[in-house]
């Protein structure tokens, strides 16, 4: 029973961040780390213990179809483990990071709300909870994107926040439908009811692919990521750019397209074809980005594109790849950004021309820079190269040698302008001789965690690990029946 | 004559009688939640468009000196606290988030619905406090001179 | 009881991790010990102490003739190398220097003898990522450029590997994730893409043409030692070993695909080398000869007959012995002087006699002079294709006979070009600034002059050292005959014969000395440094000649460069879609209105 | 079905002004629009024809009477106050925008392009 407090504990602590905070911060910092901490080890556990097994926790004592359900099972588990641990690092690298815009508990509340919103997505199992609680995300989100009080970072937020709400209100155009055929909130239930109405499933399922494929910014519905993953704080990019991307886009559309409507095949070759067209598109513009930010950001699109192609492909195999990538991509994108932040705080630049030579002032921050691009561009030993690799496997034996090429290219690119990065960022010519510029040292643990991670996460891949670790999740994923049942349980 | 701020004597006058109403109409609308349509969120914007009121007849600052902004701005996270207390409190005795724990009372009395009362007085109080909170905060908002470059 | 195979892939990634958190005069201690004790295992497993490693019940590292021939010279190379770079590197890059090496010679280790394609794609991706590294390690912005543009073509060659090892596991499942023994036959779009996407990182990592541009490049920038390690030693190893699987063991190769490769083994010989003449940097200039020397290994394993294998396979360890030797004699001279331009050296030859010989061996090895190891390997390379050309019709009969005539020629301009390169290093005058100029250290010429004798000891006992100890014996796990090749050159009579010939020189020398030394008149003025005749303008005259002008032109702007013209239409596709986001909240709205349209569209037309 | 057309014709004037109007708060009300469309769909989904009010008062006699269906009021309830939140710090964005770029336009808000 350990499931409503993934959500009251942030919560409470975003309450509390702004009851008890004065004018210093200290406060606000030790409730969010301490939230952050319990947060993590009931995430663990959660994982550790679930294994195969659901379990529902209905609100309020009320049965199921008169409550809001929360469902934890394998792939819950797994997405909240990522947001704590992610969370984790980031507030970490926050600490230290944020006190050059300003010293305000706003922050820390904010960033609490955010975490409250993706656990809520995560652990909900009712389709309009799943909706306020990304709203509850994303109006931490646009908040936190315009921390920093530039006129950029505004627009940013500005255009975020537009495009936000068109999604939103498809969402709720969605869940209207779908309430219209089914009277019926519980995932579940509905996942039973829906398949009897296939033309009400197909509507409502092309408006959810939209609305959440925004929010997973794929790629004709992205212009708002490399606006708003560049402006953000350093430490709020990366939970946008690793966290937020993936459970509010991807994971709703699994849960919805894999466990609600039962994967059809029509959906799945739309997942393919916008997962190709993001990697291939959005490789290209990242290369043509001189800020550093903006690049990562596109690179995000591109990544995002691999999981979606895997969740496309739909087989075993390329869900284990793409549920791998969605951990390998929040480990090495968030190590990145708090990269791209260091930077910016000590230079004060984001422009890959004005750095250069940064061995000698930022050592970490270079090695572990060099990890997180060798990760991202596929390379061995790296965890990013065995998610490609399942991947591509995975459409070749599925069939789809073209939809293998394009990730092989997508790879290929994406090791291309990777490499600017490490070579006008970090190797360039610019002499930077600049003394006294201290970084804290939560920003530098964040960085050498996650770097380890990037190492260790490749282990995941070894059979005896992976059948404890990502095997179970793919079970959740494929297997809609069982989620139906394990579920509503007795009251079928 | 130096221009006073806020709106003419008239408003002001009529606005001095008529918010006390206003905030009883509240009131009474978050209190009897559970048996008519409304609640605390209704509830909770009347009386936020009562202090509003205030503030459009008598400007801001008159209201930033009258009322003490910074409780109210507490009080809107300790609301949102006691409704996540509430909801533990359920979970330590009634067997769930948010279960019921207070007596149920008798139908069509306004004690009539256990929990359901309480939680909407803090939801009243929190909505009160948050959109007024909003609202005077976009009020009090000043341009800095000249755009940034 | 761990397997040698594990041990020799897992002491110096041991070694390595542990040296990056000790002291530098440990660090060489440890890592020459551990190379040590690897030559001692690569000899227990010679002599038949490598049994089959097993990971989760399949096999993962075994040895086969190729396998063990390639691993045994990696031990060799990497250990004469270690010696040399024991006294050379730069103090500051020392930290790095040492456990790179070990771990580069993990990788290489690992991915030759493994049997499974998922590693050997892990130990391929890390032998380039090593190589990366070590382009770093100078840290300044040329060699960030060129580390850069290295890593592009190497690492980015592996992501097509890996598309054509699935390829291959996907049109022969039976055979599992084997890389040794699948033969697929060649038909079928799927067949052919696997082919040439295994063929791109074999070529790229031995540098074959086109993708061979960042062989020069790194030579240019690296750290000499890393240079002679891994593009002039390893990578050639590895990228050739790749191939030879490539030709012989994944597929069943067709006639075109043999005259395509070939072909592309000749352009690379030419190209290479007539880049090479025109070069006024020593490291450049050895580094398109490490590209063109490419080009006659592939020509010998694409041509697919038993011969011509031999050849190309002798030709790959010889090319490692003689680059490395040249690479690390520069390396003397450049530790002494400071610049590797040929314009800027002369003269040293007397004064770092070892290093003049070693150099001059192995330049005459790498031309193809008769006694050393060079020649033998070119000749059997030619006689292969010689040997195909009798089995094809007229039009590749033709064909074939251009490519070797490219070849030969080739062999000839490499010797202009060598000629030029120990000129403007050790012979012609000296520069005054160089007067102080000592012999290399003990340990850096006994390197080198271990190379040079290696490359003697192969030229003249070609045939029963390297060839019927280990290469010959690989044919027989291809399943080909041992030709007859014999007899048809023997290397110690024509030593003999080229001894005549000198010792008769030596005697019109002696009886006809009369030679007048006499200052050089300059119209009564001093003879400046200025007059000095550099060794790089030997050839400037081919630069201005008619038909090659406009191809020397374009080449320096890199107008043939795959990388440069690929970054070039790179950079239109970004334009391209840059120009669409035009950062108007208007239009992305409408493109999530069109967005959600197409979907519905699709789904109210198809449903 | 007039009805449903109608809140269609809302939603298509939402979608109009977010793609054609250029004054942020333009932009602001039209997505407010969008979500009143998306709201009074969920109601007109939840109706019933003759269906009578789901409150239970003394007396009223239930039996064999049709209810309009409460939840989706109870949905549109919590979506308003989204609604809410979302404009009020959609308004703040635009004022902060003004004073830094001095235009309403948003074709000349556009510094992050490319």
């Amino acid at each position: 029973m350990i499931l409503p407090f993934f959500i009251i504990i942030p919560l409470l602590a975003a309450f509390l961040i702004a009851l008890i905070s004065g004018e210093r911060d200290n406060w606000a910092i030790a409730v969010a780390v301490i939230a952050m901490l319990a947060l993590l080890c009931l995430a663990l556990f959660g994982f550790v213990t679930i294994g195969a097994q659901t379990q529902v926790y209905q609100m309020g004592a009320w049965k199921i179809p008169y409550t809001i359900c929360l469902v934890l099972d394998a792939l819950s588990a797994f997405m909240l483990v990522i947001i704590s641990g992610i969370g984790l690092t980031a507030l970490m690298f926050s600490v230290f990071y944020i006190r050059h815009l300003s010293t305000s508990w706003k922050y820390y509340a904010l960033f609490m709300l955010l975490i409250t919103g993706m656990n809520g997505v995560v652990a909900t199992g009712d389709l309009f909870n799943l909706f306020v609680f990304m709203e509850i995300a994303l109006f931490a989100a646009y908040a936190l994107v315009s921390y920093g009080s530039r006129a950029e970072e505004f627009e940013a937020s500005f255009k975020y926040a537009i495009m936000g709400s068109i999604s939103s209100t498809l969402v709720l155009v969605g869940i209207a439908i779908v309430y219209s055929a089914t009277s019926n909130l519980t995932m579940a239930t509905i996942a039973q009811l829906l398949p009897q109405n296939p033309t009400v499933m197909y509507f409502a399922g092309g408006i959810f692919l939209a609305a959440f494929g925004l929010k997973s910014a794929m790629m004709p519905f992205h212009a708002w990521l490399p606006d708003a993953h560049s402006s953000a704080p350093a430490p709020i990019s990366s939970m946008l750019s690793g966290v937020l991307i993936k459970t509010l886009g991807v994971y709703v559309l699994v849960r919805l397209f894999y466990n609600v409507l039962g994967a059809p095949p029509l959906f799945l070759k739309m997942f393919m074809i916008f997962g190709s067209i993001s990697i291939l598109v959005a490789s290209f513009l990242a290369m043509g980005q001189w800020d550093f930010k903006r690049l990562l950001a596109y690179s995000s699109i591109s990544q995002i594109g691999f999981i979606l192609l895997g969740l496309g492909i739909g087989t075993r195999w390329a869900i284990l790849g793409a549920i791998f990538h969605i951990l390998n991509h929040a480990i090495f994108k968030a190590l990145l950004f708090y990269n791209a932040g260091t930077v910016e705080m000590v230079l004060g630049t984001r422009d890959l021309r004005q750095m250069g030579n940064l061995t000698k002032i930022l050592p970490y921050t270079t090695a572990t820079s060099m990890c997180g691009t060798l990760a991202v561009a596929g390379m061995p030993p790296f965890n990013g190269f065995f998610s490609k690799l399942i991947i591509i496997i995975a459409a070749v034996h599925a069939g789809h040698p073209i939809y293998a090429s394009i990730a092989v290219a997508g790879s290929f690119l994406t090791l291309v302008y990777f490499m600017k990065v490490q070579r006008y960022g970090f190797h360039g010519k610019k002499v930077i001789e600049r003394e006294g510029v201290k970084i804290g040292w939560g920003m530098r643990t964040a960085m050498i965690i996650l770097a380890v991670l990037t190492l260790a996460t490749s282990l995941l891949i070894l059979p005896g690990i992976r059948t404890a670790v990502l095997d179970p999740v793919v079970a959740v994923i494929m297997n809609k029946t069982g989620y139906i049942t394990q579920v509503l349980g007795g009251n079928l | 004559m130096k221009q006073q701020p806020g709106l003419t004597l008239i408003a002001k006058t009529v606005t001095r009688i008529s918010v006390w109403l206003i905030v009883l109409y509240g009131f009474y609308i978050i209190f009897h939640g559970h048996l008519t349509p409304g609640g605390g969120f209704a509830g909770g914007v009347v009386i936020a468009l009562a202090f509003l009121n205030v503030m459009l007849a008598y400007g801001h600052e008159t209201v930033t000196r009258w009322l003490n902004i910074s409780f109210m701005h507490d009080l809107e996270p300790s609301a949102g606290a006691l409704f996540l207390t509430m909801g533990i409190l359920g979970i330590a005795l009634g067997g769930g988030f948010l279960a019921n724990v207070v007596h149920r009372g008798t139908l069509f009395n306004v004690f009539s619905s256990g929990n359901i009362l309480v939680l909407n007085i803090i939801i009243g109080v929190k909505v009160a406090m948050g959109l007024f909170v909003v609202v005077w905060s976009l009020a009090i908002f000043r341009f800095f001179e000249g755009g940034d470059k | 009881m761990v397997s040698n195979l594990t041990l020799i892939v897992a002491i110096p990634l041991i070694i390595g991790l542990v040296n990056l958190c000790l002291p530098r005069v440990l660090q060489k201690l440890l890592t020459i010990a551990g190379l040590a004790y690897l030559l001692y295992l690569v000899y227990l497993i010679y002599k038949g102490g490598g049994e089959a490693a097993h990971l989760y019940g399949s096999v993962i590292f075994a040895v086969d003739k190729l396998s063990l021939f390639v691993l045994i010279f990696i031990q060799v190379l990497s250990f004469i190398i270690l010696i040399f770079a024991l006294k050379s590197i730069v103090p500051s890059d020392e930290r790095f220097f040492f456990p790179l090496f070990s771990f580069t010679v993990s990788f290489c280790n690992g991915a030759v003898i493994t049997t499974n394609s998922i590693i050997f794609l892990v130990f391929w991706g890390l032998s380039g990522v090593v190589l990366y590294l070590f382009g770093l390690i100078p840290r300044t912005d040329a060699a960030s450029q060129s580390a850069k543009k290295t890593f592009v073509l190497v690492g980015g060659s592996d992501v097509f590997l890996i598309l054509g090892l699935i390829l291959v596991w996907f049109l022969n499942p039976k055979a599992g994730w084997g890389l040794w023994n699948t033969q697929i036959g060649l038909e079928g779009e799927l067949a052919y893409i696997a082919f040439f996407s295994i063929l791109i990182p074999a070529f790229a990592k031995a540098g074959g043409f086109p993708l061979h541009t960042w062989v020069p490049e790194f030579a240019k920038d690296a750290p000499i030692e890393s240079v002679a390690l891994l593009p002039a030693a390893l990578d050639k190893l590895l990228g050739i070993y790749l191939l030879a699987r490539l030709m012989f063991n994944l597929f069943q190769v067709t006639l075109t695909m043999h005259l395509l490769v070939i072909t592309l083994g000749a352009l690379t010989v030419i190209f290479a080398v007539m880049m090479a003449m025109i070069q006024h940097n020593g490291r450049r200039l050895l580094g398109y000869h490490a590209v063109s020397q490419v080009g006659y290994m592939i020509m010998g394993v694409g041509t697919g007959n038993p011969i011509a294998l031999l050849g190309g396979l002798f030709h790959m360890v010889n090319h490692t012995m003689y680059k490395a030797g040249l690479f690390l004699t520069l390396g003397s001279v450049e530790k002494k002087t400071g610049t590797a331009e040929l314009d800027d050296i002369g003269g040293l030859g007397k004064q770092m006699p070892l290093t003049f010989i070693a150099a001059v061996v192995c330049a005459f090895a790498i031309s193809g002079i008769p006694p050393l190891n060079g020649f033998y390997s070119k000749w059997l390379v030619y006689q292969g294709t010689l040997e195909l050309i009798q089995s094809v019709g007229r039009g590749a009969q033709i064909w074939l006979l251009i490519c070797l005539m490219l070849a030969v020629f080739g062999s000839a301009l490499t010797l202009a070009s060598f000629m030029k390169f120990l000129h403007s290093i050790y012979l012609g005058r000296r520069q005054e600034k160089w007067a102080g100029i000592k012999e290399a250290s003990p340990n850096q010429y006994l390197a080198t002059l271990g190379l040079a004798l290696l490359c003697l000891i192969f030229g003249l006992w070609a045939q029963p050292l390297p060839l019927a100890k280990f290469i010959t014996p690989i044919l027989a796990d291809f399943g080909l005959n041992p030709a007859a090749y014999l007899g048809s050159y023997q290397p110690i009579p024509v030593l003999l014969l080229f001894g005549v010939i000198f010792i008769l020189g030596l005697l019109v020398f002696v009886a006809i000395k009369k030679v007048r030394y006499d200052a050089i008149y300059l119209g009564g003025m001093e003879a400046l440094e200025k007059f000095r005749i550099a060794g790089t303008d030997f050839y400037n005259e081919i630069k201005d000649m008619k038909p090659l002008r406009w191809f020397y032109r374009n080449a320096e702007r890199k107008h043939f460069d795959v990388y440069d013209l690929g970054g070039q239409g790179a950079g239109w596709f970004t334009k391209l879609f840059q120009a669409v986001h035009r950062g108007i909240l208007s239009e992305y709205n409408l493109w999530i209105v069109l967005g959600t349209l197409v979907i519905i569209g699709v789904i109210y037309w198809l449903v | 079905m007039t009805l449903y057309l109608m809140c269609f014709a809302l939603l298509l004037i939402g979608i109009y002004g977010i793609i054609v109007k250029r004054d942020l708060v333009k932009i602001i009300i039209a997505s407010g629009i969008m979500g009143y469309a998306s709201n009074l769909l969920l109601i007109l989904f939840a109706y019933r024809k003759g269906g009578i009010y789901p409150i239970l008062e003394k007396g009223k006699d239930m039996t064999g009477r049709v209810m309009v269906d409460p939840l989706p009021q109870a949905l549109v309830l919590t979506s308003i106050v989204i609604e809410l939140g979302i404009t009020a710090m959609l308004i703040a964005l635009a004022i902060r925008i003004f004073e830094k770029y001095k235009t309403f336009d948003i074709t000349k808000i556009r510094r992050l392009k490319g």
